[in-house]
C-alpha cells in the first residue's frame, strides 16, 4: 500500500540529511510504529507519505502510484482518504472542537446529519463527549491532541497516520486510544504511529521499525520498544 | 463540489464574517476611505469639466463692420461657417449703452450719441469649441463687410492650455488615487490571510479543494468591499448634495454651479460600488492564491 | 533597564526590522501614500490661498473726480486712510488711452481728444483686504471732490465667500485627510501586533518588562514612519517642481503663480516628516499597548 | 516556599470548575511531581503559581507574597525567578535557538559575554548542541520541547515549573532531562513538573501530588505514578 524506495531527504539550509537513503513497505491493514530517538526522522518519514515535503532523492508510492507524480486534484483525493494526527496538533484556531472534527467530513461532502452523527461518536471514542463547543485554546493539552485524533478517525481513512498522538495523554488515556487504533487496524484501516511510548508499544507486539540519525536500523514484525 | 458543500461553504463564510468582524470592519473603513477619495475626486473632476466648458462657452468673436457694410451678407456669412453656434447683432447705439453701463453710469458720454457714436455696429459670435475660434475669427475676417474679427486670443490660449493642463492632474491623480485604494485593500487583506496562513495550510492537508478554502475568504471580501463602497458612497453622496445645495443658495459665480445631472452622477455611484466590490473579492482571491500551493 | 539590555533592545530592533522587511514596507508605503496626499492637499491649499489673495489685490476702487476738484486735497485725505494699499492718479487722457486700447485701438476715438474727452480724472486705488473695500468706499465718497467711489461690489460680494468657503473645505478635508492617515497607520501596525501577539504574551510570560517589548516595535514604528514621509516628502516635492517650473513657464494667468517661497515649502515638509515620524511611532505604542497587560 | 490556599478555578463560560478548592504547600528546595488525568487541573495550577491566569477564589503565596497583590513591576520580578516549561513550548518563532533561550538572560541585562557562555551550556545540557542556529520550526519535535527546557533553566532559576515537558521526547532522553532537574534541584532549586511519564515518576521516588477532577486526590512524600 504504502512504498518508500531509496528516500533521502536534506531539510534545505540543513547539511545533515534527515533521512539517508530508507526503503519501507507497508502492506495494507499493517500496524506500523515508528520509533527512534528523537531527531531520528519518524516525523520527517511521515510528512513524506502524506507529501508535507517532497524527498530529496527517492520515491514514495501510495497504491502504486507514484506521490511526486500526482496532480494536485489527485493529491488532495489522496489526502482526503489518509487519517493525520499532527505532533503539534494542528487544530483550526477559529473553529470549535465540533467544527475541527466536522472539517474533516465536509471536505467530503458528506450530509449534515450523517456528520453529526459521525462526529459524536468519533469524540465519544476519543474521550471528548461534552466539550464540543469548546475552542481548542479552551482545552488541555491532552484534550486538544485527542481532538487531532478525532479528526484523523472520523473519516474511516485508508491509511492512519499518528505522530506521537499520546505525548500529552496519560497512561490511562493512552492505553485506550491505543486499543481505539487496534479496533479500527482490526476493520481493515492502515495504522503507522511514530511514537516514544515504550511501555505501550513493548505491550502491543506489532511491527516496530527502528529510526537512528536517518537510517532504519531494526525493522521487526512483533517488536519491542528498544533492545535492552 | 456538491451542494452539501456549497452550503457548508455559505454558512462558513457568515460564521467566519462573524468571528472577523472586528477585521472585517475595518477593512471596510479603510475601503470606504480610499473611495470616498476617489468619489470625490471624480465628482470634483466632472464639476470641473462643466465649469471649463462654461467658460469657454462664453468666449466669443467680436466681428465690427464697416460702416458701409451690408449687415445681412454677413449674417449669411456667419451661417455659413461650421463651428459657429450662435450670433446676435450688436448696432452701435446697443455698443454705446453697454459701454456706458460697464463704466457705471457715473460718466457722462453725453456727446457721443447719435452722429458722434464712434463705435462701429458689430456681431458678438459664439463658437461651438474654443479650440476652433482663431480659425473661425480668419474665415469671419474674410466675409466683405467685415472691418476685424477679434477675440480674446490670450484668453482662449489660456483656457486652452488650462483644459488640457487639468486634463492631465486628473487622469495621473485619479489613476495614482485608484492604484493606492487596491494597493491599501489588498494589503489588508492580505495581512488577514497572512494570520490565516497556518489554517489555510491545515485546510490542504485535510484535503480541502482550493474553492472550499477560497469561498469564504472570497465572500468575506465582498462583503467588506460593498460595506465600505456603501457607505463610501453614502458619505460622498450626502456631503455633495449638501454642498451643491449651498452653491446653488449662494450662485457665487457663473461657473461654479455644481453639476446635477442625475444620470452623470449614478454612473459615478454606480462605478464606486463596482469598483469596491471588485476589489474587495479580487484582493481576497489574489490574497488567498499565494498560499494555495498544495 | 541596564547598558547591556538598551544595547540588546537596539540590536534587536535592527533584527526585527530586517526579519519584517515585507510588513515594514508596506506599511511604510502606506504611509507614504497618505502622507503624500496630505503633502499635495496642503500645497494645493498655500496656493489657493495665494492664488485667492492675488485675485483680491486686484480689486481696486475707482475714484473719479469732480472737473473741479484739487487732485492734491484728494491724494492728502486718500494717504489719511487706514486701509489703503497705494493708490495711483489717472488722468482723463490716460484713461481714454487705456479705454481705446480696451477697444483692440481698432475703433477710432478720434473726435474725443482734448476737450471733447467725456472721461473725468480718477485715482485708482489698491486696498490691504478685500473685506474693506465697501467701507474705505463709502468714506472715500465723503473725501471733498470726489464724484464716486466705485467697485466691483458683485466681484468683491463674490471673493469674500469664495474665501471663506475654500477655507471651510481645505479645513474639512485636511482634518479628514489627516485622520484617514492616521487610522490607516494604527490599522497597519495594530494587525502587525496582532500576528505577534502570541510573542509578545510569552516575553510577558519570561518577565521582560512594558519598554523591552516595546523598544523594537516603537523603533519599527518610527523607521516605518520615516520612510514612508521621506518617500512621500520626495515624491511630492519632485512633481510640485516640475509642475510649478511647467507653470511659470507657461504663465497660465497672473494668478495661477505657484508658490515658491522656500520657507512656506519648507514648513510643510517640516510638517509631513515629523508627522509621519510621530504616527508611526505613536501608532506603534498605541497598537502595542493593549498587549502589554501583565 | 509555594503555598495555595483553597484556590478555586472556574475559566469563563464554563460551568464546571477545572480545580475546585486546592490547598498545598510546596517549601524551598521540594521536588513535586504533578500526576492525573488529561483535564485534572496540572497546567491550571501552574498557570496559577504563574500568574498567567488569576484564582476564581482563594489565594496562591510566592515567597510569603499575596500574588494577587503585586505590582506589576514586582510580578515581573517574580517571573524571573521562575523557570517555565510550557506545554506547548511557546518558542520565539521570529528568533533562533540560541536567541530563545538568551531572551531569558536579556530580560535580566547580563552582558553579552556571559550571555553567550551559559546559553551554551544549557543547550548542551539539553543535548541540542549544534542547533544553535535553527529556528524552532526547523527542529523536530522533541528538540522545540527541549529548547523550551534550555529556556527554563539557563537562568539559574528558584523555581522550575515545568509542564509536560518529556511528552515529546524518546525515552532516553527523557531520563537524562529528569535526571537534569534532580540535578538542578540538588543545587538549591524548587523543582514542580506536571507529566504522565509514570515510569519516570515511578522511578525518582519523590513527592508525588495527584489530582482529579480539580481536586487533589492524594499528596506522597515518596509516592508513585498511581496505586496499582
Ligand atoms: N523544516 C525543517 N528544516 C530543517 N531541518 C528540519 C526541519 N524539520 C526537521 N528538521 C531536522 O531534521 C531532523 C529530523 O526531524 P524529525 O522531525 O523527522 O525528527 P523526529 O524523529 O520526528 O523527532 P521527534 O521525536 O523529536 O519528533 C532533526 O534533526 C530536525 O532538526
Ligand atoms: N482557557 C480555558 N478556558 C476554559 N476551559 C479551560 C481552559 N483551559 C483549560 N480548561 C479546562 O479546564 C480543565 C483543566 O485543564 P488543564 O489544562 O488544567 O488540564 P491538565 O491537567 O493540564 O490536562 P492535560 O494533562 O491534558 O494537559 C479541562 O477540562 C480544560 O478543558
Ligand atoms: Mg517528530
Ligand atoms: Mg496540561
Amino acid at each position: 500500500m504504502i512504498e518508500i524506495r531509496d528516500v533521502q531527504k536534506i531539510y534545505n539550509g540543513s547539511s545533515a540529511g534527515a533521512l539517508s537513503g530508507v526503503s519501507l513497505n507497508i502492506a495494507r491493514g499493517d500496524f506500523v510504529f515508528l520509533v527512534g530517538p528523537s531527531g531520528a526522522g519518524k516525523s520527517t518519514l511521515i510528512k513524506l507519505i502524506f507529501r508535507e515535503i517532497d524527498p530529496t532523492s527517492g520515491k514514495v508510492f501510495f497504491n502504486g502510484r507514484d506521490m511526486a507524480g500526482l496532480r494536485e486534484s489527485e493529491l488532495l483525493k489522496v489526502r482526503r482518504k489518509i487519517g493525520m494526527v499532527f505532533q503539534d496538533f494542528r487544530l483550526l484556531r477559529q473553529k470549535t472542537v465540533f467544527e475541527n472534527v466536522a472539517f474533516a467530513l465536509e471536505v467530503l461532502g458528506e450530509s449534515p446529519r450523517a456528520i453529526r452523527a459521525r462526529v459524536s461518536l468519533a469524540l465519544e471514542r476519543v474521550g471528548l463527549a461534552g466539550k464540543e463547543n469548546s475552542f481548542p485554546s479552551r482545552l488541555s493539552g491532552g484534550e486538544q491532541q485527542r481532538v487531532g485524533i478525532a479528526r484523523a478517525i472520523v473519516k474511516d481513512p485508508l491509511v492512519i497516520l499518528a505522530d506521537e498522538p499520546t505525548g500529552n495523554v496519560d497512561r490511562e488515556n493512552s492505553r485506550r486510544l491505543m486499543e481505539l487504533f487496534e479496533d479500527i487496524n482490526r476493520s481493515g484501516t492502515t495504522v503507522i504511529i511514530a511514537t516514544h511510548a515504550w511501555d505501550l508499544v513493548n505491550g502491543m507486539k506489532k511491527r516496530v521499525v527502528a529510526l537512528e540519525k536517518g537510517l532504519i536500523v531494526r525493522d521487526e514484525e512483533r517488536g519491542t520498544y528498544s533492545h535492552e | 463540489m456538491n451542494s452539501n458543500s456549497l452550503r457548508y461553504c455559505l454558512r462558513q463564510s457568515y460564521i467566519s464574517l462573524w468571528r472577523n468582524v472586528w477585521l472585517v470592519a475595518v477593512t471596510a473603513g479603510i475601503i470606504a476611505i480610499s473611495l470616498a477619495m476617489l468619489g470625490g475626486f471624480l465628482l470634483f473632476a466632472v464639476n470641473a469639466g462643466q465649469a471649463m466648458r462654461t467658460i469657454e462657452s462664453t468666449v466669443d468673436i467680436s466681428v465690427f463692420l464697416y460702416d458701409s457694410a451690408d449687415k445681412e451678407e454677413v449674417r449669411r456669412g456667419l451661417i455659413a461657417l461650421e463651428g459657429v453656434e450662435s450670433f446676435v447683432f450688436v448696432s452701435k447705439e446697443d455698443g454705446l449703452a453697454e459701454f456706458s453701463r460697464s463704466l457705471g453710469d457715473r460718466v457722462p458720454l453725453s456727446g457721443l450719441e447719435g452722429e458722434n457714436n464712434p463705435l462701429p455696429d458689430m456681431y458678438r459670435v459664439k463658437v461651438v469649441r474654443t479650440d476652433l475660434v482663431p480659425v473661425l475669427a480668419a474665415e469671419i475676417q474674410n466675409i466683405p463687410g467685415v472691418e476685424s474679427a477679434d477675440y480674446g486670443e490670450h484668453l482662449v490660449g489660456l483656457l486652452t492650455r488650462v483644459t488640457g493642463w487639468l486634463n492631465k492632474i486628473f487622469i495621473i491623480t485619479g489613476t495614482l488615487l485608484a492604484l493606492g485604494a487596491v494597493f491599501l485593500i489588498v494589503t489588508v487583506i492580505r495581512l488577514s490571510v497572512l494570520t490565516r496562513q497556518e489554517e489555510i495550510s491545515v485546510m490542504k492537508y485535510l484535503g480541502a479543494s482550493n474553492w472550499f478554502i477560497r469561498f469564504p475568504f472570497l465572500m468575506e471580501g465582498i462583503v467588506m468591499g460593498w460595506t465600505g463602497t456603501v457607505a463610501a458612497a453614502l458619505a460622498v453622496g450626502l456631503a455633495y448634495f449638501r454642498l451643491a445645495a449651498f452653491m446653488q443658495r449662494e450662485t457665487l459665480a457663473f461657473f461654479l454651479q455644481p453639476v446635477t445631472h442625475m444620470p452623470t452622477l449614478f454612473s459615478i455611484l454606480a462605478t464606486l460600488l463596482a469598483t469596491g466590490t471588485a476589489m474587495g473579492g479580487l484582493g481576497s482571491l489574489i490574497s488567498v492564491r499565494k498560499y494555495l500551493k498544495a
